[in-house]
């Protein structure tokens, strides 16, 4: 399941969603991504995540498919949120849960490498000195080329 | 044609969406930031580096050869930082 | 820090007090272990964690030390529950909080791993047919290997 | 010396904890488990095969020929299963 939403979300909640009533799962590994309160040597007051919507959708739905298909996975849960965040507050939460560890690891690295990348989010950090694009960083780049496959197409 | 515009792209054009006829003899992603370019200060300077811009068309991610028609919703953005 | 414990836990509540008062978490790594409802083709109706006290906590702190000694980690979570337990329910919990997603993720590989085979734990199994010693399988080795350093020692 | 059964060493010993007197000539973990054999049927069961038994000395992982004197605390056990 994804969604794209401005509010907060309860890890703890959703986990338990994800396991009640599903006794087959004996794996969960999850991401959290947090708003930090510095961008190098500066401090951020607030975070604005802009987004596309209806794309945004499209590409998480099938970020999920694409792990379904390359991982045994029982549950995936992809939340992400916009709009104006505080340092500290909860960005972005992935899921998976698998019969397997090395599954529910494994694709929560893809989902969250992937996200980096392919997920069309924009970041605007508010600083005393005014507000700055968050820009894309080549090793987020190197990270998500590690799930191309080959064989992909 | 719709066209959006998100993150430094939209902040340096000024708004994030517009409703353009496109004009003869544009008919790709690459036609169409070329053609923007000469709309003003702000369109010089989010295309200013044509390279770095991201596209969508119809909500796809789309490379800057990818033909484009009237009722085509395209996007034009830099690289994406989610997660 | 480590917990052996008999109760459950609350993910989300320990997560959150994780990173309430620190903003410059940016990311959250973390894993659950949980009891399966079906061992190969048998269904378990209870499983029972015997463990070595004294002994298991020193393994989990020794566990943590080196996690922290490898990755650049805010703050390091173990939780490992002992006793009688049923299907579904959680037996382990991992957080692993970092500045950078990698480091979060990948210390939270390694702890799992390290407890599979280096945590003084041992699983009886309830079954119809009997309760039966859940064995140690070969693969767990080959990946608590994976992590043992040339330079170790 | 206080020694400490656990999983599948404790049950087919029948007992998790037993306090003993070290015999003579023994002072090495394998030693110890080659004694322990010999006292019963429970004890031959459990160490029927000694390679894969593990063993820790003072709560530290300890391998076979590891040394043992009075007073330790020596526990043994199959391989672990925890997470």
């Amino acid at each position: 399941m994804i969604r794209v939403q401005g509010e907060d979300f309860d890890i703890g909640v959703e986990i338990a969603r994800m396991t009640e009533g599903n006794t087959e799962i004996g794996a969960l590994a999850s991401f959290v991504g947090l708003v930090r309160d510095y961008a190098g040597d500066e401090a951020i007051t607030s975070m604005t995540l802009e987004h596309y919507p209806g794309m945004t959708e499209k590409q998480l739905e099938r970020l999920e498919a694409e792990a379904r298909k390359r991982w045994d996975l029982q549950d995936v849960l992809i939340i992400h949120r916009y709009g104006k965040l505080m340092p500290g507050d909860r960005i972005v939460l992935v899921v998976t849960a698998s019969p397997h560890r090395g599954a529910s690891l494994e694709s929560c690295q893809f989902l969250i490498d992937w996200l980096k990348t392919n997920a069309p989010f924009w970041k605007l950090e508010d600083m005393d000195s005014g507000a700055k694009w968050v820009e894309s960083r080549q090793e987020d780049f190197v990270a998500a080329d590690r799930w191309v496959r080959v064989t992909d197409g | 044609m719709q066209i959006l515009y998100f993150g430094w792209v939209r902040s340096r054009i000024g708004h994030g969406k517009e409703e353009l006829k496109l004009p003869a003899g544009i008919d790709t992603v690459a036609g169409l930031i070329h053609w923007l370019k000469s709309r003003g200060d702000g369109y010089a300077h989010a295309f200013v580096d044509s390279d770095v811009i991201r596209a969508a068309v119809n909500q796809e991610i789309a490379p800057h050869n990818t033909a484009i028609a009237e009722g085509d919703e395209v996007a034009l953005f830099p690289p994406m930082t989610g997660g």
